[in-house]
């Protein structure tokens, strides 16, 4: 077993620990710690597919800013432990099974699917991946990019929109 | 580095969508006059669909920016549709704001956006690009859907759009991954090569699908529709009904025309589908007691009907034609339905009163005789949801049907014309409320401003004429290759 | 193609939705033009009508007068009409019949004057309609905008259960013709045209041949909403209520002329389109037909109420057409088509007779009335002479069909005709059984004693259908002569090339005795000895 | 070398955690988390096929979908918000006067 | 030649009459409304006599004639029924009986309805009545004579509801219409199977094509024995036969010269005539044959049986006319044309003159019908005694009275006929003894004894002379009226069989067929008929005398002692009864709870409400789904997109789905 291997198996373990954990967790800040936990396994498993930039981003604003702003809000509404009513009858009984049955099947499928063979010229992308990155970005996917700043747009007006006080 | 100008022509719809909706903002603390504001975004939507009359220019069709969007007379279809239906609900929701007290500026600018969000899903030919008109136009409108902040209907509805569109989203989202690691592309014309039969491009696609059925609530994904309709304010709903789902409709077809994608399944998927959905909203559509929420469903009956059309892309022993047939239904129905849906939303948006109080059957009771004029068009559109000759909704369906049974697909026909049956019941059955019964001693009349007027003339006479005379519409959409894979 | 410029089936198809229109610029409480306009519209309609007689010319079986533009190019629909002898007499019993109903209405309706006399005629531009289009899908369209004005009239206008009635005849009858869209595209992505004549022409020449399953389910499609609008039992529940419910003029139009759409349906496109699949359907719409006959008559015989025993003696007379018609002879085809036009006028007038009865006593309920012949003989006598012309008295109306359609069934089906012929039987049973509830006798009740007798506008509308009845009685020669060449035509349509040999059938020629065999063949026993036609 | 099946399955598993949760969860918050879960999940996939392929697409549409997620979250807390001061609850199953 | 070219004036005449009365009559006086009526059947009547000079001018070689062809009335395919009028020998006699017992009770009419209210109508009724009449004895084709088949029905319908406010009479008028129905139904179906043998229905032409078919043998089936069996069943709901006679007692509800001339004379001989004009079918018929004289012996028989023990006079008439008519039936069955025809002439006589005598009677008690309540009437209205009792006479056989001659044809064809039977003419023979006891009944209850009514309250009264003269005319034919027909061995000139013989030529009836050798040897049996015949109505006329002059008393002990037999006879073995049970009313109960209320209402409606309704529920479970939460939503996606993974990737599922795709 390769360390990357060795090291692959201990971040999933933590990614998928952080998962369960935040399924189980009751108070929506061990929840949202949880998830940090995940982006920041996440972000070691770039890390190890040599996206450095992504796991940068990842970290940053990932973990760094959207969680924040949930943790600031679980704050802000003073949210407490989680109420574990059973009002959905059909997610009661079946919900859980069937959630996991559909995560099992893609799950499976996925695993049991012929891949693509890995490019050849797949060398660990490395330092220059970065600026390579900006290109691609900022000539290839210009219009998208564009496009997002107006997302962000539409994000904050509808902030603003939605959570403003009654004048 | 900056975009060439073809690239920019391209994309024109959208700029001056995006374009508008950031003035209205940026214009908003500025003018106090609301009439001003109207006006600047009915300008931008009216600006935004003639500039779609660029397509015809003799640079195009073609790509732009690097092939992330393809400018042809499919998109061209779509640009022009949204348009139009933007056009009309920002017309026929001044009023409203009025009477409602909303502000105005952002929600013509969130309109506007989710306009831009609808062009870019209609011409874009890569997943991502997709992905992201799909995202702002949804985001835009899950916080169109809670605009009535006072109302808990309202943040219900927005919170359920959102949770559940956030969801499905993801879905969408996964598919894409997927298909890009199948196919090592997310550019839809350089998927279409790709062995369709793998076992990545089949969970991937399904996932994609997933999502936009989401969006085009087919069900069993229609869940949020009746929920999501009724608490949104009515314009709002109007545009949901019409717009997004035009739009969704839109990408669909483009990525199962090129998607390579072994057609003998997915048909059985369509055709489920299809049938579920139709069901699911005409028998829903049965038991309600709240017009709008009756239209909700309604709307998910009709994009049964749509998928029936659709199934006839899917078949496989498609061939050119079968599909262009399909094709051409779809488009058709598409404006047919945009048509009679604004107009009926609009007018259920106005009867509505402060706060949207009446919406109930027993609020419409002899509203033949307290407002001829709104009962006359409401009726109208009625029948044409119904398909009754004569009208838009009727040679939608007829288009439908020729598509479906030209591929062969006998009993889905079938089962769409005991669709139509029942569906015949619930409108009929609010015609008769109107026309047949006494209204109620207390009953208000509601004033129609001129701007809704205009709406409500613009939609019926849509509504008649296409109902006569479809064949511009249906000559346009049944071009050969209008869908260049 | 001199008759109004070439134009005159446009003009007789949207001439009364002018007039309706012209209604919407009056008044709405000036009720007496509303009304006149009304008349004169329909006055000026019949008239038009009538001249569709000189563009038919006997013995000729082709479509006259026909119009064709290009209405959608994709798929080709067009602008297609053109009248022959069997939609000729149908279109002049609708202007007919919407000016008599026009003025049977004309004390009646106090409510949304305008809205009434407008439906009435937007009722009859979707009547003609149906009648004159050669276009599949143009004769669909007219077949589903009619429904409309009728839904109002029976919805708006109507009594206690209205909103019932008029749902369910909506409903029902938009069951069947939504399948029949589904079998007119289907037939057209099959054939690729929409045009009647056209498609007659294809099947004719071979060029077009349906396989028997596709033929069978396309003749199904057709057949069930012609059925379902006949009405053939057991489709026929929607009819009772939605008579009972209907005022007077819809009633008119109802039972005169919309169920006609029907029988004109099936001769129209079942037989000449789907010959085979008619054939093999052939036994069992006769057995529905015959039921129908018989069933209709004894659910008639005791209804309390006067409207529902009308209703129900349709369904009877009706399922005589059809039996004439699904009998293949040319004599009961011919019958099938006059029995069309006479139960048309007959039963519209029975229908006109009891709204006047309703107008005087607001009831419908047999046993409120009785001993009526004494404060109103002349209502009596008419009733009574139309009593007789709907229970097929000879030289009246009612007798004529019944007898060519008897007649010709039992050429080839003799079973058929002996089953149908208990209806004869049975009509006069619930006919005369009801005329003596309602007239005869004391008049116990105080209310009927001093009803007064037919105004002058009631009696000169009964002095016209009297007229029309006696005459058709008498000489119904001069309506035959004209459609007997289009019915033929539709028999000998039916004759073309096989396109399989699945089932042999008998010839349809008349008289012809050693073909058809008779069922005791024992009578004629040489060659030598056959008569001669 | 690590597999990019083992990336696969790892983003399917978490992708399948995060339906779980949405379905499990009944906080508004929390149910939006799972999601957040499953837009990582796809990330984890982008990235997994971009370094497979040798291609950096793949990386750059992790940052448009972060990028979503992150205007995903303003507008979807700004809902959560407006949900908690109209009901008082963020109890997913006590929003529920739309129905039937 | 100028009737014999214009056959149409005849009918016309009278529907002149009846429509100038029924439509303008109501504001007529009496005597307008007199003049058109009798004007129109005078004239009528006039025409006929000139139509029979000119016939008889005819030379042999002119015959038979061509029929008159005026106009189509119903054409289709090959078919054609035209307007079509034509006369013969048979013809030109029924003829005279309607023509002349018409105008004769025309005018006994203006005499006995002057009191009555819708005069106008009653003369219009009773013209329309006399123009379908003619139409169908002069019709040249099947259709028109149903014409007059249905027509004269209708007109029956219509006078005997004349007094529509009484209950009884409306539904006498109605029962006689469905009946009537009943018979026609088959009527029409036999005309259906002519022209399907046959392919017209024109007379001459059909009888023509089928003189030359060997005949049906005995116990066969074929074509033309159904063709006859049904168009016998019309005739036998004309003339009111077994099983179908029960409207005619009932008929008499109407005014009593309706009775006479519609319900005695003329009316119910249709079926004869229908029979006797279709003789050329039925002699190719012999199982038809038999039922025909079987139906009428029985009938005639089974009516006398009745008419013993009624009460109303007219009803005792009522149900002589249906037996009388049964003797007509048992001369057609076994052949002898001409005798029943000729029995239908002298009968129309003498019935009719029963009728309008007993109208005389009745006019005279003021409304009296019931004979036990009347009495020694003989010296107050001694007309009205004289002419009943020559027409009693008549009709019980007393020698040289019309029946005598026409009824003794009867009973001899009966022995001697080419299809006679020994039972035929016994109970033929049983039947003449009944005949003449009831009416000798009527006959001494009536005008003889002492009188039974309130005298003060009841002034006995001749009628007019309007009602006179008819009687004493028809009385003189009820006399007279046999001899043209008489045997010449009685010393008559059989003119009457001669007359008929070229109509009847195909019968080989004996009258005509007999050669010299036979012709001896039925003398002598007829002789010795005859001479039994009159015995029988002696012994008859002995025993009425017996029971009701000698001993007044018998009577009554005889129907205490044989009290069975009596109720049911009194109550006409109950037919009415059994009809109302067995059809009426199972059929009602039938229609309305069966058909009605179960199939129409709860197994169609309810089918199609169901279906509504399935819907309307199926709906409401279906929103159930929206149940309001999202997790259940959220569970709903999840099902949904486990749906369409399934849907792909289950391998079987493909393949599967295809099949079922191919066999849809």
């Amino acid at each position: 077993m390769s360390p990357q291997l060795i090291i692959f198996f201990l971040l999933a373990a933590l990614a998928v620990a952080g998962a369960l954990s935040l399924i189980l967790a009751r108070h929506p800040i061990r929840s949202a710690l949880s998830l940090i936990v995940v982006m920041v396994a996440l972000a070691g498993l770039y890390l190890l597919l040599g996206a450095e930039f992504v796991a940068a981003v990842q970290i940053i604003v990932y973990a760094g800013a959207i969680m924040v702003l949930f943790i600031f809000v679980i704050m802000l509404l003073n949210a407490g432990e989680e109420e574990r009513t059973n009002l959905s009858r059909i997610a009661t009984m079946a919900g859980l099974p069937l959630a996991v049955a559909l995560g099992g099947f893609i799950a499976a499928a996925i695993a049991r699917a012929p891949l693509l063979p890995p490019s050849s010229a797949a060398a660990p992308f490395g330092a220059a991946s970065t600026k390579s990155l900006a290109t691609l970005l900022f000539r290839d996917f210009v219009f998208p990019f564009e496009l997002t700043s107006f997302l962000i747009l539409v994000a904050i007006l509808g902030a603003l929109v939605l959570a403003q006080r009654e004048s | 580095m900056f975009p060439p100008r073809t690239d920019l022509l391209r994309v024109l719809p959208e700029l001056i969508f995006c374009a508008g909706g950031t003035l209205l903002m940026l214009l908003q603390p500025f003018l106090r006059n609301r009439h001003a504001l109207s006006f600047l975004a009915l300008l931008s939507s009216a600006a935004a669909t003639a500039s779609a009359a660029f397509y015809f220019s003799p640079l195009y069709p073609g790509t732009a920016f690097n092939g992330l969007l393809r400018a042809d007379g499919f998109s061209f279809f779509f640009h022009v549709l949204i348009g139009l239906v933007v056009f009309l609900v920002l017309l026929a929701s001044a009023s409203y704001l009025d009477r409602e007290r909303l502000a105005p500026a952002e929600f013509y600018a969130l309109i506007l956006f989710a306009a831009a969000g609808m062009g870019v899903l209609a011409s874009a030919q890569e997943l991502l690009t997709a992905f992201i008109g799909l995202e702002l136009s949804s985001i835009s409108s899950y916080v169109l859907a809670g605009y009535r902040r006072e109302s808990p209907r309202s943040g219900e509805a927005a919170m359920k759009y959102f949770l559940l569109g956030s969801f499905a989203t993801a879905f969408f989202l996964y598919g894409i991954a997927l298909v890009y690691g199948a196919t090592r592309t997310t550019f839809l014309p350089q998927m279409a090569a790709s062995d369709g039969s793998s076992t990545l491009v089949k969970l991937g696609l399904a996932l994609i699908l997933i999502g936009l059925a989401f969006k085009v609530s087919a069900a069993p994904f229609q869940v949020w529709t009746p929920d999501v309709y009724e608490g949104a304010p009515t314009p709002v709903t109007a545009l949901f009904s019409a717009g997004p789902k035009a739009a969704a409709f839109a990408l669909l077809l483009r990525i199962f025309s090129t998607a390579p994608a072994d057609s003998y399944i997915w048909f059985w998927i369509f055709w489920i589908l299809a049938a579920l959905t139709m069901f699911t909203g005409n028998l829903g559509a049965l038991v309600q007691s709240s017009v709008k929420r009756m239209l909700a469903y309604s709307s998910i009956a009709h994009a049964g009907y749509i998928l029936v059309a659709i199934c006839t892309f899917a078949f496989r022993d498609s061939d050119e034609l079968n599909r262009s047939m399909g094709l051409a239904a779809v488009l058709y129905y598409l404006v047919a339905y945009a048509l009679m849906k604004l107009g009926a939303f609009t007018v259920v948006s106005h009867l509505g009163g402060v706060g949207e109080k009446n919406l109930s059957l027993d609020d419409y009771a002899g509203l033949g005789r307290r407002q001829p004029f709104a009962a006359a068009a409401l009726s109208l559109f009625l029948l044409s949801l119904l398909g009754l000759p004569a009208t838009a909704g009727f040679f939608g369906k007829f288009y439908i049907f020729k598509a479906a049974l030209h591929s062969h697909l006998v009993w889905l026909a079938v089962l769409m014309a005991v669709n139509s049956i029942i569906g015949a019941y619930y409108y009929l059955r609010l015609i008769v409320v109107m026309y047949m019964r006494e209204p109620r001693p207390d009953a208000a009349p509601a004033t129609f401003s001129f701007a809704v007027s205009l709406v409500l003339t613009i939609t019926a006479l849509g509504t008649v004429y296409f109902g006569l005379f479809p064949n511009s519409i249906i000559s346009f959409a049944s071009q050969p290759g209008l869908l260049g894979r | 193609m001199t008759l109004a410029g070439g134009h005159l089936l446009t003009i007789l198809i949207f001439l009364p939705a002018m007039g309706a229109l012209a209604l919407l610029f009056l008044r709405g409480d000036d009720h007496e033009w509303i009304r006149r306009l009304a008349l004169i519209v329909s006055l000026v309609e019949f008239l038009f009508s009538l001249w569709l007689v000189a563009a038919v010319p006997i013995g000729s079986a082709g479509y006259h007068l026909q119009e064709f533009h290009p209405w959608i190019a994709s798929p080709p629909i067009h602008y297609h009409l053109g009248v022959d002898g069997i939609s000729l007499f149908l279109v002049i019993l609708t202007t007919f019949l919407t000016t008599v109903s026009i003025l049977a209405s004309w004390k009646s309706i106090h409510l949304r004057v305008k809205g009434f006399f407008a439906m009435l005629l937007l009722l009859e531009t979707g009547v003609v309609g149906v009648f004159l289009s050669l276009d599949l899908f143009l004769f669909f369209l007219f077949w589903e905008v009619m429904l409309l004005p009728m839904y109002f009239l029976i919805g708006i206008w109507g009594h206690e259960r209205r909103i019932y009635a008029a749902l369910k005849f909506v409903l029902y009858t938009m069951a069947g013709s939504i399948l029949m869209l589904v079998g007119i595209v289907w037939l057209y992505t099959i054939s690729g045209t929409f045009d009647l004549p056209m498609l007659q022409n294809m099947l004719q020449t071979g060029f077009l041949a349906l396989s028997p399953r596709a033929e069978l389910i396309l003749f199904l499609a057709f057949f069930l909403a012609f059925a379902i609008k006949v009405p053939l039992f057991p489709l026929h529940t929607w009819l009772p209520d939605a008579h009972v419910e209907a005022p007077t003029a819809g009633s008119i139009l109802l039972a005169g002329v919309l169920l006609k759409m029907g029988t004109y349906g099936m001769i129209r496109f079942c037989l000449p389109l789907f010959p085979n699949a008619s054939r093999r359907a052939a036994p069992f719409v006769a057995v529905l037909a015959i039921i129908g006959i018989i069933y209709g008559a004894l659910v008639a015989l005791v209804q309390p109420n006067l409207k529902k025993l009308v209703a129900y003696s349709s369904v009877s007379h009706l399922g005589f057409v059809v039996l004439g018609i699904f009998a293949f002879h040319t004599i009961s085809m011919q019958g099938a088509v006059f029995q069309m036009l006479a139960h048309g006028v007959s039963t519209g007038a029975l229908f006109l007779l009891v709204g006047m009865l309703y107008d005087r006593r607001h009831t419908f309920d047999i046993s409120e009335f009785g001993g009526l012949a004494t404060p109103m003989p002349r209502l009596a006598a008419f009733f009574l002479f139309v009593v007789l012309s709907s229970l097929g008295l000879p030289m009246l109306n009612g007798f004529v069909g019944e007898f060519l359609i008897l007649l010709g069934t039992f050429q080839v089906h003799a079973n058929w005709a002996a089953w149908a012929a208990l209806g004869v039987i049975l009509s006069a049973c619930y006919l005369l059984w009801s005329y003596q509830r309602v007239f005869f006798g004391e008049a116990a009740n105080e209310k009927n004693k001093a009803q007064p007798d037919l105004s002058p506008r009631e009696k000169w509308i009964l002095v016209t259908i009297a007229f029309v009845t006696l005459w058709m009685g008498v000489g119904s020669a001069d309506f035959t002569r004209r459609f007997a060449a289009s019915c033929d035509a539709v028999l000998s349509q039916m004759r073309r090339p096989q396109a399989y040999e699945a089932i042999s059938i008998r010839p349809v020629n008349p008289a012809h005795t050693p073909e058809s065999p008779a069922p005791h063949p024992s009578a004629i026993s040489t060659p030598t000895e056959r008569p001669a036609r | 070398m690590v597999p990019t099946s083992y990336y696969l399955v790892l983003s399917a598993i978490l992708f399948g955690l995060g339906v779980v949760g949405f379905v499990f969860k009944r906080n508004v918050i929390t149910i939006f988390m799972a999601i957040e879960l499953m837009l990582n999940a796809v990330n984890l996939a982008f990235v997994a096929f971009s370094q497979s392929f040798g291609k950096l697409d793949g990386q750059v549409f992790v940052l448009f979908v972060i990028v979503v997620a992150a205007a995903e979250a303003a507008v979807g807390l700004g809902i959560i918000i407006l949900i908690a001061r109209q009901r008082q609850s963020l109890n997913v199953e006590r929003v529920d006067l739309l129905k039937l | 030649m100028l009737i014999l070219t214009h056959l149409w004036i005849i009918p016309l005449l009278p529907l002149l009459g009846a429509a100038a009365n029924g439509l303008f009559g109501a504001r007529w006086k009496n005597s307008v409304i007199n003049s058109v009526a009798l004007g129109s059947t005078g004239l009528s009547f006039l025409a006929v006599l000139e139509l029979l000079r000119e016939f008889l001018e005819l030379r042999p070689e002119q015959l038979p004639l061509p029929a008159q062809k005026y106009f189509t009335w119903i054409t289709a395919g090959s078919f054609r029924a035209g307007f079509d009028l034509q006369v013969d020998q048979l013809t030109v006699v029924m003829l005279l009986v309607v023509t002349g017992v018409g105008f004769l009770i025309h005018v006994y009419s203006t005499g006995y309805m002057v009191q009555e209210g819708g005069y106008y109508r009653f003369f219009s009724y009773l013209n329309l009545f006399m123009f379908f009449m003619l139409v169908l004895v002069l019709a040249a084709n099947y259709t028109l004579l149903f014409v007059g088949w249905e027509g004269v029905g209708l007109s029956s319908y219509l006078l005997i509801g004349f007094y529509f406010l009484k209950r009884s009479a409306s539904d006498a008028g109605k029962k006689a219409f469905i009946v009537n129905r009943i018979g026609d139904f088959g009527f029409m179906l036999g005309m259906f199977l002519l022209f399907r043998t046959f392919g017209t229905l024109d007379f001459a032409p059909l009888f023509a094509r089928a003189a030359p078919l060997p005949p049906d043998s005995f116990g066969q089936f074929g074509t033309l024995t159904v063709a006859c069996l049904l168009l016998f069943m019309g005739a036998i709901g004309k003339s009111a036969q077994l099983p179908l006679y029960v409207w005619l007692p009932d008929a008499m509800e109407g005014p009593t010269p309706v009775s006479a001339l519609i319900h005695a004379a003329t009316m119910v001989t249709a079926g004869v005539y229908v029979v006797a004009r279709s003789h050329i079918l039925f002699i190719h018929a012999l199982t038809a044959m038999l039922v025909v004289a079987v139906v009428g012996c029985a009938t005639a028989f089974y009516a006398a049986t009745i008419g013993l023990v009624q009460n109303d006079i007219k009803k005792v008439l009522a149900y002589s006319t249906v037996s009388q008519l049964g003797y007509m039936f048992l001369a057609c069955g076994v052949g002898a044309f001409s005798a029943g025809i000729f029995h239908l002439m002298t009968h129309s006589f003498f019935k009719a003159l029963l009728f309008l005598a007993a109208g005389s009677v009745i006019h005279s008690l003021g409304g009296e019908q019931d004979i036990r309540r009347m009495g020694g009437l003989a010296r107050k209205i001694r007309w009205t005694w004289l002419t009943m009792l020559a027409a009693t006479l008549a009709i019980a056989g007393a020698p040289g009275f019309s029946g005598f001659f026409s009824k003794d044809a009867i009973l001899f064809a009966a022995v001697g006929g080419e299809h006679a039977g020994p039972w035929l003419y016994a109970f033929g023979l049983l039947t003449a003894l009944l005949t003449s006891f009831y009416m000798f009944r009527v006959i001494f209850l009536t005008f003889h004894g002492k009188p039974r009514f309130d005298e003060k309250h009841v002034h006995v009264h001749e009628s007019p002379k309007s009602m006179l003269v008819p009687l004493a005319i028809l009385a003189v034919l009820s006399l007279a009226g046999g001899w043209m027909a008489a045997p010449s061995f009685w010393g008559g000139s059989d003119h009457f069989a001669r007359f008929l013989e070229p109509v009847f030529r195909h019968t080989g009836a004996p009258e005509a067929a007999s050669g010299a050798a036979t012709e001896a040897a039925g003398r002598t049996l007829e002789l010795q008929l005859a001479g039994v015949a009159v015995f029988t109505a002696l012994l008859g006329f002995f025993v009425a005398w017996w029971f009701y002059i000698r001993r007044p008393e018998k009577p009554k002990r005889l129907a205490e002692s044989l009290r069975g037999v009596y109720t049911t006879l009194l109550n006409k073995y109950y037919v009415d009864e059994l009809y109302a049970a067995v059809i009426v009313r199972p059929l009602v109960w039938i229609s309305t709870t069966v058909l009605w209320q179960r199939v129409d209402d709860r197994g169609i409606d309810g089918a199609v409400n169901g279906v509504a309704d399935g819907a309307t529920a199926l709906g409401d479970r279906f929103r159930r789904v929206q149940s309001g939460n999202t997790r259940s939503y959220a569970v709903w996606v999840v099902i949904g997109a486990l749906l369409v993974l399934f849907v792909i990737f289950w391998p079987l599922l493909g393949p599967a789905l295809g099949l079922v795709h191919r066999t849809l």
